[in-house]
């Protein structure tokens, strides 16, 4: 291969500071890097240090309270030899206009308030072709639904009358990436694409992503901390860390040769499967508090001690179910309503201080299931029954004190940092607020809580009067899980608490995660798509497709000797950090793991959905299949 | 496999890229350097982060003072104005403001009128004044001139400023029967400045309280409220006033009257408000942190006041400084139709449908003057909002 | 949705029989009736007054049965169709309204225009270019028409409009053209009054709708799906239009409710004093002088409006904003 | 024509085309001349529009009273003379016998006969249906009825066996009795005449309840509301209600023509616009009126006298006729007893008219060119004497302390307000309408003046609607009204104005309504000196001298200001007048009035008229 006349795109010592009321925040401090032609750069670091910043000054949107200097030099292949400056255009003029969505695409790291709540994502998507392309409607219409199969809808006629708030955290993910790439940019900024998505779909993003960057010349600004689809598709890294560049070079130098400290203490943070019992992960820095002083102060001794007499069974969730009707554009059209079952006939049981893991494909009901649980969302049918020492209550009619109890005790971290945090309401506030709510100690005693609290997930006490929007992903992320922490409860419904963080601050609330389960026997229902993270933390692990749960086993016995196909993809489908073990991109299926065409006839529902029951494989080990078949069929 | 270490993370264009490795210290459980500055903020409440930011903007600070002084100011009326609310002068009838001049023939004399002189045109029966160089009258100050009660307790008669000794001082020119048109804004203000206010907290924590509580829980209560709202809204506001003026109790001095109509009117009025609000929460209500906020076990009162009133603060704000000056005025339109303020009380709004006439704009325009005044607090209000808009608003 | 329409439609009913009873009430409350009024401004006109005639038409109308009885006769009437008789016109409410339903709809309808025409460049103005020296002064502007009240206003620019353009003072059209038919000529007329109460009227609504798209706006700028649409390539003008205006609208779109019977009803105030030949001054005049069915009906027909007028509201709303749910409850 | 007589060109085209008669035909025999040279006046010419601007529908009776085509009417001296009459023949009072002018027609040009009068006296006033308050007071005498007499054809005679002196002042009145119908055109309304079947189609056309009504409705003249209604006035509707702008065109058959034979009115088009009463001072500035002096209030003269340099107007001040232009009327039927006694004590009434500074009210309302004064006639009455107007009208505040120390009401609180007996505070509350600045502007300053004498004054407005009745409940403690209505009487008016004789006199409502209810309602007067009034009243009612006339107005006049019944302020207060320059004949000078002069009935609108332009 000739070496490309030049780069696509040049960042030349670009410093970005924001003008807050307390000084200036210096978050991007001289970095350069590049992106050369049909190639991908990977930008890996910390959480808060500068990624999303800086892909945001090469799009030409930064915030109004930020200053860009330096150069971001772009060179667009449709006008070799003239290299637009970035920085010095004016703001949303008609060049960088031009640009922006033609030739750039950015998938944006927050999938849910990056879409417009009031328009459908067919209406959003085919908006780029609008801009930029002469397509009439139909054909715009087209384009899109193309364009969202490609991406992994399965009825992409269905999602483009959808809106966000309709749709899963992934599927709003790739309703994003759906959009960035609608016009085939020259060069696509993707900020953490994948992160709401389960792997056996991440790798069908990832080989679309690969595929047009074979067909088109795209290239690639990927920022990402999952080191595995780094070595899987990047072809250079930069690592970046407090907005400085730490180490920059091939993927082959970088993950053969990794020199930099920082870059070495990333590279063993990172969760890997065959981990002994009992490990820790290491993360860069250790946590000055641990998780056993954090509880205490949270939630006074006395409140635990009747733990002894509890019962053993923490949650019991029996056949649940739900259904959702979308609403379809008009008013009148009461007729096209569609329905989707999201969770159906669900059942299962958390033991008390267990960590239950659920994994799944992306949109197959793990969010709804969690919300059931907490009582966000009614189901149509079941029932939930959290037990304890005073009492059982039923999740789905608790009222009174039982609710106020259950509201304790049962807390949630949400996918969604962003949308989960009031907006006008600063950290401090934010994480006093449960402490307010149940009159948790004196002001100043709570003051302490959130001090401590911000300390336990890696963030310092400057954070206390900011507003959520001025944080990173990963950092709105933790503050996130702070506040779940902050009641002390006994069941945390973690859904994908760590899907925004580098790996390093990921091991350092994984191991936070950890203490608080084993010292003080805090259950956790852990939702993720980073099957290795789901290993680490899981005592079991439920798989769910399709609004059921497929398979549960403890965690040993499923990631050993799954037994349903969709498992099995599943754990096919897990990038490794590795540049020996590539994933074999041709093996994934278009239409995901989740066709249950292609699954054994053990497996396969009949015609209309029904006819499945679990069979137990004993230890445990439950996996849905036709009830007619024998369970040592299963096992093959 | 090795690369050679390279210096910048930047090959030359199109170059392959080297290995490049930063040489600057490194130390992962270094604290980011936090100035002096930065952790007085962090350590700040909300309040004081909010009075910082609504300290930069200097205009809304400014109308703060503004605003704060005229309240201090009709504390201290009786002492700053001229004259006294009711001061008649028969000899200066409809006479036109009189300037305030330094220097008379030239030397410097302090701050002086002229005297007037008046002459009646008896054909178009019109009063004409002509200053009367010769007539210096040096305007004196904190001075003993019309008596009266301070705040109706004891007995004064100190003022600011007052005419010379047999001369006089309108600085703002007479009304038709020759009372000081400043004096009487000033006096006016009082009630004017007050009063409507009562209404407008009325109306504002019903609107908002109810409009929250039907945006928030929706479903059956929603409909009531809004069965309620269209009952209050059927009926307009004039036949309203006339029916409430007709029961009013006749005992009742005009004060009273008027802030029972006034809380009357404020406790009819929250209608609109409530219904933006309403349509507001109900779309904010399926916000995610919301949802965050009920799991902890949040109230309805502590979610619409905490996490949805605050995301529809700058509306809240906008209204609140536009109903202002219909309270000011309000009375306007109830005087109009026979129902509003009377004598003794004065008010802006009085004052202002006392010039509700032709010959006003063509012959005293002096007596608009109080205009001037309502535009000019209508305005502070109007940037004090936009300050504490801008004190709340997290981008900022 | 259509279930909600329903719904709503029939609740419609009990709620116009609420407001039936409260207009009856609103009605009767002043002491007298209308022949009281009657008298006493023949009686200051210096008339003689034949009490024994004025008894006797008490009787005819049912003035000497209690309240409740004429309660129901007044319902019972307008659920037929007949609106009872105007006093003061001696004639049907029906009949009494004539011309001037539809010139008040029309200075409503133009003032409406007007406003929206001036109100939403102009907060989209103020908006994007916050604190700008043309955000001040359109502020300021705005502010004016709102600190003036409209009476002055309306004496000032009638003042003016005729010592320098000539145009005659109020009313909607030159004097000459009131009993002629329509007319190129009278629509000119019309077109030359109608300025005045427009600007009037517009002045006071222009700045509330500012300052109020204007503090919407502020609120949604800075959303992140705003950067979203212009990391599309959206020009800031579409982005503007398309997204955070929409959601700023939410509050125009509540008020939608009260804009129906306001076309009607018009600005009284303004009304009485430019002497337009408008509904407002008759309802004023109406209830002034206790002319009952007149003013009953009238504020009933007002009311009527108001609850559709609502109605469209609210469905506006659900179109406005996919994630209401109106009929819902919040989720818990 | 021949005849001498000249029509308007307006009508030239109908009279060619042969659905008018000629003029001498449209003229009564003996048309009723004016001869404007003698009244110092301009004979002139047809044609031409005034437009006048009214506030209130109802206002079109203003045409009725401008126009003053009465039986019989006042001339500018007011003295009385036939109109439309050709001649009166009156004998004592009591026996009037009508000589009606032959070939005068209504102005659908039937014939005015006595036919039209026996209808009116049969048909309507004695018609049970129609009149159901029984006969109208002023056709009693002594309580009895007339004989009514057809003599020929266009004589008729009224009498009665007592003297009846209201009789002709109320056919001469602004708001004349109605003692003659059209006849031929009211008869369809009739049931008498109607057949049954389409009387109820007319009444269902006009969506009345019963024939009565229909009758009423349709033969209304004094609001002339009907179109179709046969006229005598100079003008006539062309407009039914409801209207923006009413047209009255010249009456074809009018009566009266000028020296040189033209016929009246000059004027061939008067037309009304609608306007709101407070912009009509403004509109009128503007030159949109040709004729105005109704809703013009002296405050507003600056401006108009302004407008004329702008405008081809000519503004003048006339005088008004009202006894006091704002007087204060203590209500002697008060329910409040302890005020009720304090009012009935005159002494009380004396002071609180002595502790107001006329002088200064006037300077400030009038310009001080109004006349301080009682409540009383004006000097261009024949009945004035200056004591009436100085009695207790003086500015003496030390008389009015030492009469009201008199009265016991010696002690005060520490605000220098006396105190009534029962200990509470003499706060005296007035009611107003409040619809002019002047009544507040005044009240504020007698407010002023009373402090002066420890009596403390508080406003209360309400709409005037309900002032008679709450006066007459007692509720209204003391009211501010203008003054006696007729300023300018003549020993022949009726007095009755000065004695209590109304329920809407605020004085005395209740005393009012008994004499109006004939002692059916209401109470008798208990103070003597009002029953001494009411006994006056009869005494003229019952003379047939005008020496006799002249002492009981006289005397009623003494008691009335020597009592104080009502605290009149200013009299002879001006009223702006406003006519195009183009009108001519319109009095520079003049008074104003509803009573006696009909507003501008007196003087003759049909006289007035546009000279040619250019
Ligand atoms: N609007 C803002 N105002 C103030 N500070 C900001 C703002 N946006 C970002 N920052 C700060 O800038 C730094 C970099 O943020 P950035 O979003 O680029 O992090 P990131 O590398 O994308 O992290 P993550 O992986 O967690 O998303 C953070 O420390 C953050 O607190
Ligand atoms: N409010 C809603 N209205 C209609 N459909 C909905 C709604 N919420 C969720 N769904 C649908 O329910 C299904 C399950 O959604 P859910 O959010 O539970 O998925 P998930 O397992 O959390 O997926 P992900 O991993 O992508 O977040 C999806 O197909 C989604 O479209
Ligand atoms: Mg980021
Ligand atoms: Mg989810
Ligand atoms: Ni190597």
């Amino acid at each position: 291969m000739t070496a490309p006349a030049s780069d696509l795109l040049r960042v030349e010592n670009l410093r970005i500071s924001f003008r807050v009321p307390s000084g200036t925040i210096l978050a991007v401090k001289d970095a350069s890097l590049r992106v050369a032609p049909g190639k991908v750069t990977a930008l890996v670091g910390e959480s808060g240090s500068g990624k999303s910043v800086i892909s945001q000054a090469i799009m030409g949107i930064l915030p109004s309270i930020a200053r860009a200097e330096g150069r971001i030099l772009f060179s667009d292949p449709e006008r070799p030899g003239s290299p637009i400056d970035i920085v010095r255009l004016p703001l949303d003029g008609r060049e960088i206009r031009h640009l922006r969505g033609r030739r750039m695409g950015k998938i944006f790291q927050e999938p849910m308030t990056s879409l417009s709540p009031l328009h459908t994502i067919g209406d959003q998507i085919s908006e780029v072709l609008a801009i930029h392309t002469a397509d009439d409607a139909a054909e715009r219409r087209r384009k899109t639904e193309e364009m969202l199969g490609l991406v992994g809808f399965q009825d992409p006629a269905r999602a483009f009358d959808m809106y966000p708030f309709e749709l899963s955290g992934g599927m709003r993910q790739r309703a994003m990436i759906a959009m960035a790439l609608i016009c085939r940019p020259a060069l696509l900024i993707a900020d953490e694409p994948t992160t709401a998505l389960d792997v056996t779909i991440q790798a069908q993003i990832l080989k679309l992503l690969r595929d047009l960057q074979q067909k088109l010349g795209m290239a690639m600004l990927l920022i990402t901390h999952d080191l595995g689809v780094v070595a899987n598709v990047a072809d250079e890294v930069v690592v970046i860390y407090r907005g400085e560049i730490m180490e920059a070079g091939t993927v082959e130098a970088i993950f053969r040769d990794p020199r930099h400290p920082y870059l070495k203490g990333l590279l063993k943070a990172v969760p890997h499967f065959d981990m002994e019992p009992g490990e820790r992960l290491k993360p860069l820095r250790s946590i000055p508090a641990s998780g056993a002083t954090l509880m205490d102060h949270i939630a006074p001794a006395a409140s635990r001690s009747g733990k002894a007499d509890a019962p053993d069974v923490l949650l019991s969730v029996r056949h649940v179910s739900k259904t959702f009707t979308t609403r379809k554009g008009g008013l009148f059209k009461a007729g096209e309503r569609k329905r989707h079952r999201a969770v159906s006939d669900v059942s299962f049981t958390v033991r008390r201080g267990e960590c239950l893991g659920l994994v799944g494909e992306s949109g197959c009901g793990k969010t709804t299931l969690s919300k059931i649980l907490m009582r966000a969302i009614t189901p149509d049918e079941g029932s939930v029954i959290l037990h304890s020492a005073d009492g059982d209550i039923d999740i789905g009619r608790a009222s009174g004190s039982d609710l106020r109890r259950l509201r304790t005790r049962v807390q949630m971290v949400f996918q969604d940092p962003v949308s989960s945090l009031s907006p006008r309401m600063t950290v401090q506030n934010i994480l006093m607020e449960p402490l307010e709510i149940n009159g948790r100690g004196t002001a100043k005693t709570r003051l302490e809580t959130v001090r401590r609290l911000l300390t336990a997930i890696g963030l310092d006490e400057t954070a206390l009067n900011r507003y959520p929007h001025a944080f990173s992903g990963g950092q709105r992320q933790r503050i996130g899980i702070a506040r779940a922490l902050a009641l002390g409860p006994e069941l945390m419904i973690c859904d994908e608490p760590v899907s925004a963080l580098d790996v390093s601050v990921q091991a350092q609330i994984l191991n936070l995660l950890k203490d608080l389960q084993k010292d003080l026997g805090l259950t956790t229902i852990f939702i993720s798509h980073n099957l290795a993270v789901v290993d680490y933390m899981a005592d079991r692990i439920a798989v769910m497709c399709n609004g059921r749960i497929v398979e549960i086993a403890p965690r040993e016995v499923l990631m050993r000797s799954p037994a349903h196909p969709y498992t099995r993809s599943l754990l096919a489908a897990v990038p490794f950090p590795d540049l020996e073990r590539p994933l074999d991109f041709d093996r994934i299926s278009a239409n995901g793991a989740s066709d249950t065409a292609r699954w054994p006839d053990a497996f396969r529902p009949d015609g209309d959905g029904e006819g499945l029951a679990a069979a137990d494989l004993g230890n445990g080990h439950l996996v849905l299949a036709r009830s007619d078949v024998k369970a040592a069929e299963l096992v093959s | 496999m090795t690369l050679e270490t390279v210096r910048s993370p930047l090959p030359e264009p199109g170059a392959p890229l080297g290995h490049y490795v930063s040489d600057a210290p490194f130390d992962p459980d270094r604290l980011e350097e936090t100035t002096p500055r930065h952790k007085k903020f962090a350590r700040a409440s909300q309040k004081q982060l909010m009075w910082w930011k609504f300290r930069r903007h200097k205009l809304a600070l400014a109308s703060a003072w503004f605003l704060g002084i005229l309240y201090a100011m009709i504390l201290v009326v009786e002492f700053l104005a001229p004259y006294n609310l009711h001061t008649r002068h028969m000899e200066h009838i409809y006479e036109p403001p009189q300037r305030v001049r330094l220097f008379h023939e030239g030397s410097f004399v302090g701050p002086f009128v002229y005297g007037r002189t008046m002459r009646l045109d008896m054909d178009t029966l019109q009063r004409i004044y002509t200053d009367n160089p010769a007539d210096v009258q040096p305007i004196r100050f904190f001075c003993s001139g019309d008596s009266y009660r301070f705040w109706g307790l004891k007995e004064a008669d100190f003022h600011l400023a007052c005419p010379a000794k047999g001369g006089t001082l309108f600085l703002l020119g007479t009304d038709r029967l020759g009372r000081d048109v400043l004096s009487r804004i000033l006096y006016g203000a009082r009630i004017s400045l007050t009063i409507g206010l009562l209404g407008i907290a009325i109306s504002f924590t019903l609107g908002i309280v109810i409009g929250g509580l039907a945006g928030y829980h929706g479903g059956w209560f929603d409909l009531i409220v809004q069965r309620l709202i269209e009952v209050l809204q059927s009926i307009p506001s004039i036949p309203l006033w006339m029916a409430l003026a007709a029961i009013m109790p006749v005992t009742w001095s005009p004060i009273l009257i008027y802030i029972g109509i006034t809380v009357i009117l404020g406790l009819l009025d929250w209608t609109g408000l409530a219904r933006a609000v309403r349509s507001k929460l109900l779309s904010l209500r399926e916000e995610d942190y919301v949802l965050a906020a009920q799991l902890m076990g949040a109230g309805s009162a502590r979610i619409i006041g905490r996490h949805l009133v605050p995301g529809f603060m700058s509306h809240l704000i906008a209204t609140a400084t536009l109903a202002i000056p219909g309270m000011i005025l309000g009375e306007t339109a109830l005087s109009f139709l026979g129902l509003g303020l009377r004598p003794p009380i004065t008010s802006w709004g009085i004052l202002l449908t006392e010039a509700r006439s032709v010959s006003v704009i063509a012959f005293y325009p002096w007596l608009l003057f109080p205009t001037l005044f309502v535009i000019l607090v209508i305005l502070a209000f109007n940037f004090l909002g936009d300050g504490l808009r801008d004190a709340a608003d997290p981008y900022k | 949705m259509l279930r909600y329409i329903l719904l709503r439609l029939l609740s419609m009913i009990p709620t116009m029989a609420v407001i039936s009873m409260l207009v009856f009430t609103i009605i009767e409350l002043p002491p007298g009736d209308y022949f009281e009024s009657y008298v006493s401004e023949l009686t200051a006109m210096g008339e003689d007054v034949d009490m024994a005639e004025i008894e006797e038409l008490r009787h005819q109308y049912g003035f000497d049965q209690p309240p409740v009885m004429r309660y129901f006769h007044w319902v019972g009437g307008m659920l037929t169709g007949d609106f009872g008789y105007s006093f003061e016109y001696q004639l049907p409410v029906s009949e009494v309204v004539g011309d001037r339903l539809w010139l008040t709809v029309l200075v409503s309808f133009f003032t409406i225009i007007v406003t929206w025409l001036i109100a939403f460049p102009i907060g989209i103005y103020s908006a994007t270019h916050q604190y700008s020296w043309g955000d001040y002064g359109l502020t300021f502007l705005g502010l004016l028409g709102i600190a003036v009240p409209n009476f002055m206003l309306a004496l000032i620019l009638m003042y003016f409009a005729n010592r320098w353009f000539g145009v005659s003072i109020g009313h909607l059209m030159d004097q000459k053209y009131l009993a002629e038919p329509m007319s190129w000529e009278k629509s000119r007329s019309i077109l030359s009054h109608i300025w005045i109460p427009v600007l009037i009227v517009g002045t006071a609504g222009t700045a509330g709708m500012i300052r109020r798209l204007r503090a919407n706006l502020l609120d949604e700028l800075q959303k992140q799906y705003v950067v979203t649409a212009r990391a599309k390539g959206l020009s800031p003008m579409r982005t503007l239009v398309k997204y955070p205006l929409r959601m700023a609208l939410n509050f125009f779109v509540a008020d939608i409710g009260s804009i129906l019977p306001a076309i009607i009803s018009g600005a009284e105030i303004t009304a009485i004093v430019l002497s337009l030949e408008t509904t407002g001054p008759m309802l004023v005049k109406a209830l002034q002088s206790q002319d009952m069915y007149l003013a009953g009906s009238f504020l009933m027909f007002l009311a009527f409006l108001t609850v559709v007028g609502m109605l469209i509201s609210d469905i506006a709303l659900a179109l406005l904003d996919p994630r209401i749910r109106l009929a819902g409850r919040s989720t818990k | 024509g021949g005849t001498g007589f000249s029509g308007s060109p307006m009508l030239d085209e109908l009279v060619n085309a042969g659905i008018l008669p000629d003029v001498a035909t449209r003229l009564p025999e003996k048309p009723r001349v004016i001869d404007l040279k003698a009244m110092g006046r301009e004979p002139g010419r047809h044609g031409g529009t005034v437009r006048m601007l009214i506030g209130s529908q109802k206002d079109i009776r203003l045409m009725t009273i401008n126009g003053y085509a009465r039986l019989v009417g006042y001339d500018e001296n007011l003295e009385l003379q036939p109109d439309v009459l050709e001649r009166v023949d009156n004998e004592g009072d009591r026996i009037f016998t009508f000589h009606i002018r032959k070939g005068h027609r209504w102005s659908d040009g039937s014939l005015l006969t006595a036919e039209d009068f026996r209808y009116c006296w049969e048909d309507v006033i004695l018609n049970d249906d129609l009149r159901k308050g029984g006969l109208p007071r002023e056709l009693l005498a002594r309580d009895r009825p007339p004989r009514f007499e057809i003599i020929d054809q266009y004589t008729v005679r009224y009498s009665w066996d007592a003297p009846n002196p209201n009789f002709l002042p109320k056919l001469a009145a602004p708001q004349p009795l109605v003692i003659v119908m059209p006849s031929g055109y009211m008869r369809r309304f009739h049931k008498s005449y109607q057949d049954p079947f389409r009387l109820s189609a007319l009444m269902k056309e006009y969506r009345v309840k019963k024939w009565a009504d229909l009758h009423i409705k349709m033969s209304r003249s004094y609001r002339p509301e009907n179109p179709d209604l046969p006229t005598l006035d100079p003008w006539r509707n062309t407009v039914a209600p409801p209207a923006e702008q009413f047209v009255f065109e010249r009456n074809p058959f009018f009566h009266r023509v000028d020296e040189n034979g033209l016929q009246l009115p000059y004027v061939d088009r008067v037309v009304l616009s609608l306007s709101t009463p407070d912009i009509i001072a403004a509109k009128t500035g503007t030159g949109e009126a040709d004729l105005q002096i109704n809703a013009l209030d002296f405050a507003d003269y600056t401006f108009l006298k302004d407008s004329e340099k702008l405008f081809p107007v000519k503004v003048s001040l006339w005088k008004r006729t009202q006894g006091s232009r704002v007087a204060l009327l203590p209500n002697l039927n008060c329910a409040d007893e302890a005020w009720r006694d304090l009012l009935r004590d005159v002494r009380m009434r004396r002071a609180l008219s002595l502790a107001i500074d006329r002088r200064e009210i006037n300077l400030a309302a009038f310009y001080g060119l109004a006349r301080e004064s009682a409540d009383t006639v004006l000097p261009e009455s024949p009945l004035y004497r200056d004591e009436l107007a100085r009695a207790w009208s003086a500015y003496d505040p030390e008389t009015a302390n030492r009469l009201l120390d008199e009265m016991g009401l010696t002690q005060r609180n520490s605000d220098g307000i006396r105190l009534l007996p029962d200990g509470r505070k003499a706060e005296i509350v007035v009611e107003t309408a409040g619809e002019s600045t002047l009544e507040t502007d005044v009240l504020e300053l007698v407010t002023d003046h009373w402090r002066e004498v420890g009596i403390s004054l508080f406003v209360r407005t309400s709409q005037r609607d309900v002032f008679r009745s709450r006066a007459m409940g007692g509720e209204i403690m003391m009211s501010m009204w203008t003054g006696l209505d007729n300023g300018v009487p003549t020993a022949d008016m009726n007095p009755s104005q000065l004695a209590p004789t109304a329920d809407d006199q605020l004085q005395w409502p209740v005393w009012g309504m008994y004499y109006l209810s004939l002692g059916k309602k209401g109470k008798p007067p208990e103070l003597a000196e009002a029953r001494r009034l009411v006994q006056l009243l009869a005494e003229w009612e019952a003379s047939a001298l005008p020496a006799d006339r002249t002492r009981v107005w006289g005397e009623m006049l003494d008691i009335y200001t020597d009592q104080v019944f009502s605290i009149g302020i200013v009299n002879g207060g001006l009223q702006p007048m406003v006519h195009a320059t183009r009108l001519v004949n319109v009095p520079d000078k003049g008074l104003f009035g509803f009573e006696p002069t009909s507003y501008l009935g007196v003087y003759k609108p049909d006289t007035f008229f546009l000279r040619e332009e250019g």
